[in-house]
């Protein structure tokens, strides 16, 4: 559905963020984007997004592109500080089919409960913690039913158990509605028990420097995190990446 | 004739209600604009009114000018408005200093610092400057409060004969007044003012308005001036009869209104030879070119007729 | 801090400047009409307060009326120059014009064409207060956050729903900042305008009592005027910091508690 | 926008308008004495130009020079006011006291005691433009992060060091919102000084020129007074907002590119 | 040197994020807190930094604590918009000292250096990643040499490779620099490899129910994260934070 050639980025401080970066994504997968801090992973999903434009580069998408919806959940929570977590999650809804039906309603508290926050709908987000207000972040990015997701390490400010819970979460959901998704995480094993494929990314400027496919099939279990051959594949990732790190031949 | 319709007209005049309009508010308040089948409104100028802009955007039906610039001032702008009346022969404008300087004439003040406005910059400042070499440096700001005279014993002030010296000699200090129409300065004041179109289409109403409103005066310098008294007051809600009373007192002392040529025909009256009096000391200062048709400012058609002399001479008596 | 601190300290403190007042005015022998004593101010306050205060509200009406005004064109034009740079290049010089001009000279241009002169102490007063809220709305307006907006662009919101639901909430302080000012603007320009439109009679409003109170020196009277235009202003202002708060408390840093108390 | 066309269509615009004007006069026939036609306004703009210039010179240095004090002084009583709630509420209506007291009934007082006429104006101006720098100044400093006040409060900053390295750049943009309304203000402040209190010596501003056209009933002198009124006032804001992008471009979001350009 | 007795924490809009919390912590400790998002680990170390008033509940402290230097890493950056990284950065020791001299000059540039942002040193906050501006965050707080140093999920936003550096220069640093920490994480993993202690919160209303002591011996080295023992201990702080979660008897 998205091809992207040799996009580089450039900003006007002239820090150069991404230098030609090519991959390709198709329909329904599941792409997990990993690499060191400040090489350009959220420069990237900005501009799939359409966000930001790339100084070079192609972005080719696939004909029904046009009236795409996109979700996005960004590295900060981006919550309007005058609305409720309620009022915050249905705003999605509210642009794309103006004022809330009863539909509606349930839909954000099927999305609110799943992240555990049914009871702070009517909290605003400065009396969040960290934590909750990213939740927020992801419940809006999903009442919408999206066709391409895009999560800048949205389960950062989470604790494991939370996290594991939305991982398996967020893949049943993938699973039943299969939207394509770009997973911007740090967390390797994340990426290897979410995604199909695993990109990795060198160091600024950023580029994808290994495609990797994960060679295991869907549905995935939780028991997956105790398997040999998981714990063996991240490593391989982690390898793969650590090696394009600047102190890689020390 | 009681068949015509009533007019409707508006009348500015150049200042918030007071003593010097008293002719006015007593033909309205004695009805004589009603007995001439006119109804008035009167609307009180004041320090920030720009009333000759309304008048010469036909706004206002008639005008009240406080001096013969204003007159003159639309003849060299080429806007259709003319002076029909003069109700003042003397311009009540005055210079004030305290007595304790001991000032005796006007031109004793040629080196004092004076408080003057910046309408009377462009006014009779400019008579100060030709006929007595006053000069520019000697003007201070003057806000139309007394209190800065009052505080500075060497100051002198503009003012007017029926309001300023009264609230000074209020406060305790004594003032010396020097009246600029005892020293040559010609300008007419409380010069009724309408325009071209109005004389060439209902000259009868203008002759009406002038008529009644040289009635008012009469009856207002020579009968009970209470009626009105209450008008101004209604009007100006901080207006007193002691000030009335005072500012009454000055138009008769001084003969402002019926000095002059106005003792023998009637209040109103204006000649062409004050005019070119008036206008040959401006053209002097270069106020207003030498060749300027001064005699555009104004008509003479309306008054000269002694109405309300009669009745008044006989009131008097 | 206790209610009673609140309330009692700020009149005490009033209460001792207008000892030391007082106190001078004695001292030095100034006469009343240099400067009077707020002794004097009080009892002229007493005496003319009822008529005052009548002339208080007649010029209130127009200043309210004023201000309402203001609030909706003044966001409407800012709503407007927001749209794009090219038309707030385009039509900003002539909001401009109209905080620049004097009301004095103005005013007979408006006199001529319009007869109510409640119509023109309104529209002469909006005048000196619109351009606050303008400003202060338009840079209200460009400083929403950029990563909502970026949020917003991401569901292809609307203009006009991006207007309503990011810009406009966004605007909220600054707009409120700006009509703060504004609501000294309005009553001054009201009051200002009232001694320009040369109004008479009973419906004439504080203006009309001011100027004659200075002319005839009753200067005790006219600092009875500031007083109560100055209360009024600060009524005004109270107000609207009252609503302000009342408006952002949920979420915007001035509204919240002290953070020296936090 | 290409460069050309950010200038030349609200170029082409301020054309439309006054070709529109002209157009209206002349087919309604309106006289100038009531409405002058751009026409006239051009006319009297090149032949009086120059002596409207330098009128205009003698004002905008009373005009500067009260900004620069509503400055100073504006951004001093702000930093006063938000050290407590307290002291904001007892001195606060003070300010409004200076906002609403209209410059025609105050300028006496403040002649009795200051003699230079160049300082009356100041004060005067002065009073007009200062209350927009103290009320936003005052909301900006309210407006700080509260995130960064408790970093400062860890590491025990003083008062001062607060507010030089927090309180003031977080009140910056308001500052310089309330800058460019008080610009106009302080400009139109000295404009109405000078016709209250402004007459002195051969160096008379831009009122007295305003005044006399309007007293000599020469209305498109007048306009084109207003004109270059207008035209200052813009210049005065534009500067003030250029001044606020260059110090603000590197964090604020209202200097930033156009949102919807990113 | 603190010891909170009972501390309860009620916001004003009625949520309850702390009730009756307890811990001592002594000099030299380095103690980590873990435990679920919305807890109240946020909130406390706020009150135990003086920022947030308890609304029960004693700290007592010794009595040196008067003139403690506090560093804070906020869970968010908290940098200031207006300023550079290096004047950010810089900000602790002009509030301390005054103007920087050549030794804070230097101080900070080795700081800058550790979190490998030397290159960003003239940058603003909005031009950096979120990562690069959590490391600014962090080198902020260790320009002056802390006595306590509280520190709310601060490498949340790195790859594990920078995490993994910077986990073990901040060993190296505690050891030479002795300095108390309260280090909030959700990485159990990352706890057990740096602290003496990992305090164990419940969900809302947080309260510590356990505290663990680390049975591994300082310097620890980065081989200890192979360690068997090491992961059966972070198996075993994991198993006591999950049983006290709503799920639990699941
Ligand atoms: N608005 C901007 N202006 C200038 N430089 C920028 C801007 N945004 C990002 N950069 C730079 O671009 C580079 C990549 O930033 P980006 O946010 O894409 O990194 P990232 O991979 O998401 O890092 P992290 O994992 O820390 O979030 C960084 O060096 C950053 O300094
Ligand atoms: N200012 C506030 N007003 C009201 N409630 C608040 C406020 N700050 C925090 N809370 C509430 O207190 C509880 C604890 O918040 P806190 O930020 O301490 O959690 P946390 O343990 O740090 O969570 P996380 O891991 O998500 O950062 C939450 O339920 C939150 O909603
Ligand atoms: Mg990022
Ligand atoms: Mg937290």
């Amino acid at each position: 559905m998205l091809n992207l050639k040799g996009i580089t980025k450039t900003f006007d401080s002239g820090t150069e963020a991404l230098s030609a970066t090519t991959f390709t994504l198709s329909d329904g997968e599941f792409v997990s984007l990993v690499g060191p801090s400040g090489c350009g992973k959220s420069t990237l999903l900005r501009i799939v997004a359409g966000l930001s434009q790339p100084s070079a580069g192609e972005i080719a998408t696939s004909s029904e592109m046009e009236d795409l919806r996109i979700g996005f959940v960004f590295q900060e929570p981006t919550l309007m500080p005058w609305s409720t977590v309620f009022e915050n999650v249905a705003l999605p809804l509210q642009l794309v089919n103006g004022s809330p039906n009863t539909d509606d309603v349930d839909r954000i508290t099927t999305v609110l409960q799943w992240v555990g926050l049914e009871e702070f709908q009517n909290a605003y987000p400065r009396e969040l913690s960290g934590g909750m207000r990213m939740r927020a972040s992801i419940a809006r990015s999903l009442v919408l039913q999206p066709d391409l997701l895009l999560l800048d390490e949205p389960f950062a400010a989470l604790d494991e158990f939370t996290r594991a819970q939305l991982n398996e979460d967020l893949l049943h959901l993938w699973e039943e509605q299969k939207w394509t998704a770009i997973f911007v995480t740090h967390s390797i094993r994340e990426a290897a028990f979410l995604s199909n494929r695993v990109l990795v990314m060198s160091p600024r400027p950023g580029r994808v420097i290994a495609d990797i496919a994960v060679p295991f099939k869907y549905p995935r279990q939780p028991s997956l995190r105790n398997d040999h051959a998981y714990t063996d594949f991240c490593a391989s990732v982690s390898q793969r990446l650590a090696t394009s790190l600047p102190g890689a031949n020390q | 004739d009681s068949s015509f319709a009533t007019d409707q007209i508006t009348f500015g005049t150049d200042w918030r209600a007071q003593a010097e309009h008293g002719g006015f508010y007593q033909a309205l308040a004695l009805g004589f604009y009603d007995d001439a089948g006119i109804d008035v409104t009167i609307r009180q100028g004041g320090p920030q009114v720009n009333h000759s802009q309304l008048l010469a955007a036909g706004r206002l039906d008639f005008g009240m000018s406080p001096n013969s610039f204003l007159p003159i001032n639309f003849a060299f702008q080429e806007i259709p408005v003319v002076a029909v009346a003069a109700m003042f022969q003397k311009d009540p404008a005055v210079l004030i200093a305290h007595a304790s300087r001991g000032h005796q004439t006007l031109s004793n003040l040629k080196t004092e610092k004076i408080m003057i406005s910046p309408e009377t910059r462009i006014g009779f400042w400019r008579f100060l400057k030709v006929r007595y070499g006053f000069t520019d440096n000697q003007i201070a700001p003057y806000t139309f409060n007394v209190a800065p005279f009052l505080a500075d014993a060497t100051s002198v002030q503009q003012g007017y004969l029926t309001s300023e010296p009264f609230v000074i000699d209020e406060a305790g200090i004594e003032p010396s007044v020097f009246l600029l129409a005892d020293s040559g300065y010609a300008s007419y004041a409380a010069v009724i003012q309408t325009s071209q179109r109005m004389i060439d289409s209902n000259p009868d109403l203008v002759q009406r308005f002038v008529d009644a409103s040289i009635r008012g005066w009469y009856s207002f310098l020579y009968t009970d001036p209470a009626p009105a008294y209450a008008l101004i007051k209604r009007d100006n809600a901080d207006m007193t009869d002691e000030l009335l009373n005072y500012g009454h007192e000055m138009l008769r002392r001084y003969g402002l209104v019926d000095s002059g040529d106005a003792a023998l025909n009637g209040i109103g009256i204006m000649t062409e030879a004050r005019w070119r009096a008036f206008f040959d000391v401006m053209a002097e200062d270069n106020v207003y070119p030498a060749d300027l048709d001064f005699t555009k400012a104004y008509t003479l058609r309306f008054i000269g007729k002694r109405v309300g002399m009669d009745a008044v001479l006989r009131g008097a008596d | 801090m206790k209610t009673s601190a609140r309330l009692i300290l700020p009149l005490l403190f009033g209460f001792v400047l207008l000892s030391l007042w007082e106190a001078l005015v004695g001292f030095y022998e100034i006469p009343p009409y240099i400067l009077p004593s707020p002794r004097d101010i009080g009892e002229s306050l007493w005496v003319d307060g009822p008529s005052l205060l009548a002339a208080l509200a007649i010029t209130l009406q127009v200043t309210v009326a004023a201000m309402i005004l203001a609030c909706v064109t003044g966001v409407g034009i800012a709503v407007l120059l927001v749209q794009s740079k090219l038309l707030e290049r385009m039509l900003f010089p002539y909001a401009v014009f109209l905080q620049v001009t004097p009301i004095v000279t103005i005013a007979p241009f408006i006199i001529i064409w319009v007869d109510s002169v409640f119509v023109v102490l309104l529209i002469l007063a909006w005048m000196a207060a619109v351009f606050p809220i303008i400003s202060n709305t338009l840079l209200g307006l460009k400083s929403a956050d950029r990563n909502l907006h970026d949020l917003f662009k991401l569901y292809s919101a609307s203009r006009s729903q991006t207007l309503r639901r990011l810009l406009i909430p966004a605007a909220l302080p600054y707009f409120l900042g700006g009509l703060r000012i504004s609501g000294g603007l309005a009553l001054i320009g009201t009051v200002v305008a009232e001694m320009v439109a040369g109004t008479s009679g009973e419906s004439s409003g504080l203006a009309s009592r001011l100027l004659e109170a200075s002319y005839r020196l009753e200067l005790a009277r006219a600092l009875a005027c500031f007083v109560l235009l100055s209360i009024t202003g600060y009524g005004i202002y109270a107000v609207l910091n009252w609503v302000s708060n009342r408006l952002l408390r949920h979420w915007h840093e001035s509204a919240l508690d002290d953070p020296s108390h936090a």
